[in-house]
């Protein structure tokens, strides 16, 4: 059963992904790229990664595509007419770079499994003891062991904050 | 630190101070900055006679020694260790006998005084320390030191091409000293002591305590013995002396003849030597052949340069090819001749870059064409040239005659045919002297500018009465030079003779 | 006294010259000029003075040294200033001083209204005192110091009236010559300290006695070091390959061509064979060499002089004669002989050149022989004063010439190259008819100079002052007296040899004394054979320019080609030029500088710059300014990575 | 019965159209677009890891990526706002004056 619906979000993932790239208005690729975000997000419940799906659920695909998506809305970019571009042979090297990679990766997924590094499959079995406790060791460890990148983190996104801010209201002055 | 005796250390120190001192001169008031490098420079010539006072000719071991250990990073113990022997001796007089007088001949420099008057001192800092390091890292550091003020004294106040010529001039040298750097470092990790004290890894490498494989031996040779054919130059590496003199100012023109060039054939007898016998035995005919051909070659070319500065460059092109031979044939004769030529070709070729200064102040071109006559017009002038041109051909009775002489007759003792082909080069530079003489100062004054020249003035003829001395100070009684040098030459002779059976004509010094 | 001294006799004219030289230009010229004179005269008065009490010596004891001072010193090789006085010497520094002393004062007249008169002086000061070094030296060293000395002050002189350019180029051609041989004279002073270890006359010749006793060893180092030291002899004494710088040295002023290119400084090389007699003795084939090489200088300069139009020339070339007959009694072995003729040369020749320099100062500085004639009335003291120098060089008995050539020409034949002496009779032949055209050309005949024709004010030469006549006429008394003190041996014994003695005395006199020596009878045959030639020499000189003066021209017509070669003195300045001095010229310019130079290392110099350069415009393309071709290339570095990782790493 | 490699070369195929995507479209939104894909995808991976090893560092890991993706999302956003305003376009070859 769980094959299935790894499968089914699976194929949603990846259609999603090569809509992102292939659709010429750039809003049809913002939306794939939601879809895309919510099957990646389905497939981190599966994993067990419940407060992770989560966040990917309210941070990606809430925040960060509505942030997209008020860009596109504010540069219009439909009525772009894209010159050709000089650069003529670089498409053919990138997809012979895709492929490789994804062959080298597939490769390198192998070796791992081969080292049986992997406790065991996911079989569907709830790993640890109830409801809360995945998130419950996921806390302990963040503001435990990581408590130094966890306000290092904050801190990039205040500075994130204060850049985004600095950069267009200086671009009003020289109206 | 600071005992009764002599300190080298002070000797270095003058001169750097007096560079400090020239940096808190305002810079307007010229005559204050000329002033106070005068005095330092004077100052520390005077010290520098101390030492020729005090200098005991019979010791074996280095004199004024100091040594204090300055980096001790990790596992690199690198010492100030300073002392002076027969060779080195001459060779910082020689220097601080220079400096005051290109100070003095430097009064036409007009802009930028302040930093001119710096780099000077600063360059005398420089040599006097790679004639006195002990150390082979100080020595490098030494080495470099003089590099920049040189740099910034033909790049700045040079002539038309200074900046071609300036950098030229560095990247040749640099280019050599770094091959001298590996070296020093390769040594030092063959020297388990882990240190770099010149006399204690010679002491050690004669004692078969450091065993040094002969292609690793020819190796660093070739290394230092590179490093200091760009300085001297020897021949295939000489093209940038001629650029350097030609668009360096007179000052720098002198003290680049007249003391950086012994800088290489210091190196040579101080390290090449010493350290690697093996090697230098083994590669001296190859040197020797280099020596001669930079002899007739240098002075070849000489003959057909228009211009004055670059025929007087390539005459010491073909005089410190006679030293390179001196020193490869390994007797007493020779190296002391190859010595006492360096002196002398340090006041004679630093007289004559004077002299085409003052020219070219008076009439601010070099070539030739443009003189004619000027014996009629300036008679003092040209009588001082004509004693000095004398004594650059090697007159005898003058200093040039006692350093050829030696070292024709040295070299004679071991290989009769360099020798024979070497004297060639004697008829040769009278040759293109003499040319030079004539197209300068003989003949009719044609050209009317020349008419209106003055003749030496007061400063001038202060600048080369001393000088003249000297020269025939040198020419008529060479034993004051010659009887401090025999303890160290004879030094370097035994060492080769370690690794060399003695040749047939086993040139003994009789001690006395 | 004065004897154990004698080498103060050097000091004096060093005095003068510095005097002169640094502090002349302010003195008026009376002070500068008796300043010069009284410094040589001194000296002259000192040789004088020693030369009394070292006759009254014993024979053995006539060898005195001086030690002043250890000039270089370096391991075994010391080289002292210290000078030597033997018979040899004697006679040489009393020939330097005197004769110099005459020109001193003949030079007060000469030079009267020249500019730069200071520096004549001290040059000439300087002269003397280095040839004095040369000849007192007591060690090779020594000698080369006044040997190049010498040389120099020769070139100061030539160059002395440095306005003219042929001046300034004779001055350098005489000194790199001069240097040429020099080279020579040093790489035999090598080899000479690398045989015996010592420079020193006395050592060397000590040490020559007695290895090298027996007679006719291989040429080896003896053969060398003589030939060395001849090759500096040449350079000096202007002997066939180097002589070409004497005839030129006559741009200098007369006095000094009589003092330095007739008297003292071209005998140097003749006085240095003398003084090495024992190593030339014992080296037979230098001595050969020698012997034809001089004979050879004789007969080309005797030939050449036959033609000259300048009277100076035709004086320089009979010294290189003169001379080629002195390295002719050295290479048969008799230095006696040699030394003998060096001393009367000297008289009659500086004779004959002062002479010639009056005659030229009478009209006005004109030199060509063919634009004089009939100055008999006008200077009589000169005309008879030279008759008696040109009587004494064609070898007229009663004069000193004749004893002096005679001597040499008997020790030729005697030493059995009866070739040599052939040559050296026609030699004497052509000495005859040379210096008696000289004679019929300046003094008789009809005036042919234009300057007396032109209405000059005062039209008629007129004898100069006493400073110039008495000076002739003392060497004219010489040139006739000199001679006495040399009789061949069927007319009394041969006073100079026997003083000469002392000197030679290593000399290796193994030879077999030739039983021709006491042959008196073939020895007076001989001389009357010479003297029969020239006196045809003579005859033929007074046909061709008294009696019928065309002749001549007809003679150079019909023989045009022999008649140019000759004048053109074998063209061989022009063969000098042309093989030797252009070709270095170029070869240095082309080849060296600006093709070795400049193309080749400074070539591959500023090739590697440019080849970086070069490299480096092709590397930037990378930079390309396109956002995605970076990504690129950021791709293709991490499959790199990724590719080396999973297959080649283990 | 799902494995590991499942996961992985799922990542790795959207890593993959991530990448191409980045390279071949050349308005500047969309490239940015294919980077939060890309970076989905490395998350991906980094949850599997989680999941697979048994430890948690996987999934801070992610938290850390996502924060970082949405600082990186502001100020590329502002940048492009810029870049669109400056040069009047959106297209990336453009904006090539910062060369050699």
């Amino acid at each position: 059963m769980t094959l299935i619906v790894f499968y089914g979000l699976a194929a949603t993932a990846v259609t999603a992904a090569i809509l992102v790239v292939l659709m010429s208005r750039v809003v049809y690729s913002a939306l794939a790229l939601i879809v895309c975000f919510g099957a990646t997000a389905g497939l981190f419940f599966q994993l067990g990664a419940q407060f992770i799906a989560a966040v990917q659920v309210i941070v990606y695909a809430g925040a960060i595509m509505v942030l997209f998506l008020f860009v596109i809305m504010l540069l219009d970019p439909a009525s772009e007419v894209f010159l050709p571009s000089r650069l003529k042979r670089v498409p053919v090297f990138a997809l012979a770079c895709a492929v490789l990679f994804t062959l080298v990766l597939l490769e390198a997924a192998d070796r791992w499994a081969a080292a049986q590094v992997f406790t065991d499959s996911i079989a569907g079995t709830e790993r640890s003891s109830g409801p809360g406790g995945e998130i419950e060791t996921l806390a302990h460890s963040l503001f435990r062991d990581y408590l130094l990148p966890f306000e290092v983190t904050s801190i990039l996104i205040l500075v994130a904050v204060l850049g985004a801010v600095v950069l267009t209201r200086q671009h009003h002055e020289t109206e | 630190m600071f005992g009764t005796e002599l300190q080298l250390t002070l000797l270095l120190l003058i001169p750097g101070f007096g560079a400090l001192v020239i940096a808190f001169v305002p810079s307007r008031k010229i005559h204050l900055l000329r002033g106070t490098s005068l005095f330092f420079t004077s100052l520390t010539f005077l010290y520098s006679l101390l030492f020729f006072t005090h200098f005991d000719p019979g010791a074996e071991t280095m004199q004024f020694v100091q040594k204090v250990p300055w980096l001790n990073v990790g596992v690199l113990h690198i010492h100030y260790h300073v002392g002076m022997d027969g060779i080195s001796l001459f060779l910082v007089i020689l220097t601080t006998f220079l400096m005051p007088l290109t100070i003095l001949a430097s009064w036409g420099i007009e802009k930028k005084v302040r930093p001119y008057m710096f780099f000077m001192l600063l360059l005398e800092v420089g040599m006097i320390g790679v004639f006195v390091s002990l150390d082979l890292i100080l020595f490098y550091i030494f080495w470099e030191i003089t590099l920049i003020p040189m740099y910034f004294l033909i790049g700045v106040w040079g002539g038309k091409r200074r900046v071609y010529a300036a950098v030229k001039f560095f990247i040749y040298t640099m280019a050599g000293s770094l091959l001298m750097l590996a070296a020093i470092l390769t040594l030092y990790f063959f020297n388990e002591a882990q240190n770099f004290d010149l006399v204690e890894i010679t002491q050690r490498l004669s004692l078969n305590q450091i065993i040094l494989p002969f292609p690793v031996e020819l190796l660093l040779f070739l290394a230092f013995f590179l490093a200091f054919a760009v300085k001297v130059p020897i021949f295939p590496f000489h093209t940038w002396l001629p650029d350097a003199h030609v668009e360096a100012p007179t000052a720098a023109s002198v003290i680049l003849a007249g003391v950086m060039l012994k800088m290489g054939t210091y190196g040579l007898l101080r390290f090449c030597l010493p350290m690697f016998p093996s090697a230098s035995a083994a590669l001296a005919p190859a040197i020797s052949l280099l020596a001669i051909v930079g002899i007739i070659y240098g002075a070849l070319v000489a003959l057909v340069q228009t211009d004055v500065k670059k025929l007087v460059a390539y005459s010491s092109v073909s005089h410190m090819g006679f030293v390179v031979l001196g020193i490869f044939a390994f007797n007493l004769q020779s190296i002391e001749g190859a010595t006492f030529q360096m002196l002398s070709h340090g006041l004679s070729t630093g007289a004559l870059f004077l002299l085409v200064g003052m020219l070219y102040d008076r009439r601010h071109t070099h070539l030739i064409q443009d003189f004619g006559g000027l014996a009629h017009v300036m008679p003092r002038l040209a009588a001082f040239f004509m004693f000095i041109m004398l004594s650059s051909i090697g007159l005898p009775g003058l200093n040039g005659f006692v350093g050829e002489f030696l070292i024709l007759q040295g070299t004679f003792l071991e290989h009769a045919g360099r020798a024979a082909f070497a004297a060639s080069g004697i008829v040769l530079s009278a040759i293109y002297m003499l040319w030079v003489y004539q197209r300068v100062f003989m003949g009719a004054v044609q050209n009317d500018q020349n008419r209106t020249l003055t003749d030496l003035n007061f400063r001038e003829t202060v600048i080369l009465v001393p000088i003249v001395l000297l020269v025939v100070w040198m020419g008529l009684h060479p034993s004051t030079f010659l009887r401090r040098m025999d303890t160290s030459v004879q030094k370097v002779v035994d060492r080769i003779e370690q690794v060399r059976e003695p040749q047939i004509y086993r040139v003994e010094y009789r001690g006395h | 006294m004065v004897l154990e001294h004698f080498w103060i006799l050097i000091l004096f004219p060093l005095v003068g010259a510095a005097m002169n030289g640094i502090l002349g230009r302010r003195f008026p010229h009376p002070v500068i000029a008796w300043l010069s004179c009284s410094t040589v005269a001194l000296s002259f008065l000192v040789a004088l003075l020693s030369f009394y009490n070292f006759i009254r010596l014993p024979e053995d004891q006539r060898i005195l040294t001086h030690h002043l001072f250890t000039w270089i010193q370096s391991g075994n090789f010391i080289s002292e200033f210290s000078f030597l006085l033997d018979p040899l010497s004697m006679v040489m520094i009393l020939v330097v001083t005197g004769v110099g002393f005459l020109i001193h004062i003949y030079s007060l007249g000469y030079m009267a209204g020249q500019s730069g008169y200071y520096r004549y002086f001290a040059y000439l000061n300087l002269f003397i005192f280095m040839m004095s070094v040369l000849v007192l030296a007591d060690n090779y060293l020594l000698m080369f110091v006044g040997w190049e000395g010498v040389g120099l002050c020769s070139y100061l002189l030539i160059g002395y009236s440095f306005e003219k350019r042929t001046a300034g180029d004779a001055a350098k051609k005489a000194f790199i010559l001069n240097r040429i041989g020099d080279v020579g004279f040093l790489i035999g002073v090598f080899l000479i300290f690398r045989t015996f270890e010592s420079v020193q006359y006395l050592t060397v010749f000590q040490a020559v006695s007695e290895q090298f006793a027996v007679m006719g060893t291989e040429f080896g180092v003896l053969g060398a070091i003589t030939l060395l030291l001849f090759i500096g002899a040449t350079g000096k004494s202007a002997q066939i390959p180097l002589y070409v710088w004497l005839p030129d040295a006559m741009e200098g002023p007369t006095p000094v061509s009589a003092l330095i290119h007739a008297a003292t400084m071209v005998t140097a090389g003749v006085y240095m064979i003398a003084r090495s007699a024992p190593l030339y003795s014992r080296a037979p084939e230098t001595l050969f060499i020698i012997a034809v090489v001089g004979i050879s200088t004789a007969l080309l300069a005797a030939l050449i002089a036959t033609v000259q139009r300048d009277i100076k020339k035709v004086l320089a070339y009979s010294t290189i004669s003169q001379l080629g007959y002195m390295f002719l009694a050295m290479g048969v072995g008799a230095f006696g002989a040699g030394v003998f003729h060096l001393l009367t040369h000297a008289f009659f020749k500086a004779l004959l050149f002062l002479g010639s320099g009056s005659v030229i100062m009478a009209l006005h500085h004109e030199q060509d022989l063919f634009k004089m004639g009939g100055l008999r009335k006008y200077l009589p003291v000169t005309f008879y004063t030279m008759w008696m120098g040109a009587l004494a060089i064609a070898g007229v008995p009663l004069f000193s010439g004749f004893f002096s050539k005679d001597a040499i020409l008997w020790k030729t034949f005697a030493a059995g190259n009866e070739a040599l002496w052939l040559m050296g009779v026609v030699v004497a032949g052509l000495t005859a008819f040379y210096v008696s055209r000289l004679m019929f050309l300046t003094f008789h005949g009809g005036e042919r100079s234009e300057k007396h024709h032109q209405g000059a004010p005062d039209p008629s030469p007129k004898e100069p002052s006493w400073s110039v006549t008495l000076p002739l006429i003392i060497l004219a008394g010489f040139s006739l007296l000199a001679g006495y003190i040399g009789l061949p041996s069927y007319l009394g014994n041969n006073r100079l040899e026997e003083f000469l003695a002392p000197s030679f005395r290593f000399q290796f006199s193994g030879q077999a004394a030739s039983a021709m020596e006491h042959a008196h009878l073939t020895e007076v045959i001989l001389t009357l054979v010479t003297l029969a030639v020239a006196f045809l020499g003579f005859a033929l000189a007074y046909h061709f320019y008294i009696k019928n003066p065309q002749v001549a021209e007809r003679l150079a017509n019909r023989f045009p080609w022999l008649y140019s070669l000759l004048r053109r003195k074998f063209f061989l300045d022009e063969i000098y030029d042309w093989l030797i001095v252009g070709p270095v010229q170029r070869i240095s310019r082309t080849i060296l500088w600006k093709g070795m130079d400049v193309h080749v290392i400074d070539g591959l110099v500023h090739g590697t710059a440019s080849l970086m350069q070069a490299w480096s415009h092709r590397v930037k393309r990378i930079q390309s300014g396109y956002a995605r071709l970076y990504a690129t290339w950021i791709l293709g570095g991490a499959l790199l990575i990724l590719f080396y990782y999973y297959w080649i790493s283990p | 019965m799902i494995s590991a490699t499942h996961y992985l070369t799922l990542a790795a195929i959207l890593f993959a159209i991530g990448t191409v995507g980045v390279i071949t479209r050349r308005n500047v939104i969309t490239m940015f677009m294919c980077v939060e894909l890309m970076l989905n995808a490395v998350n991906l991976t980094f949850i599997t890891f989680s999941r697979f090893l048994d430890q948690i560092d996987g999934q801070i890991f992610v938290l850390f990526v996502m924060t970082v993706a949405a600082a990186e999302a502001a100020v590329g956003l502002a940048l492009i706002v810029v870049l669109s305003r400056h040069t009047g376009t959106l297209d990336v070859d453009q904006a090539n004056t910062m060369k050699w």
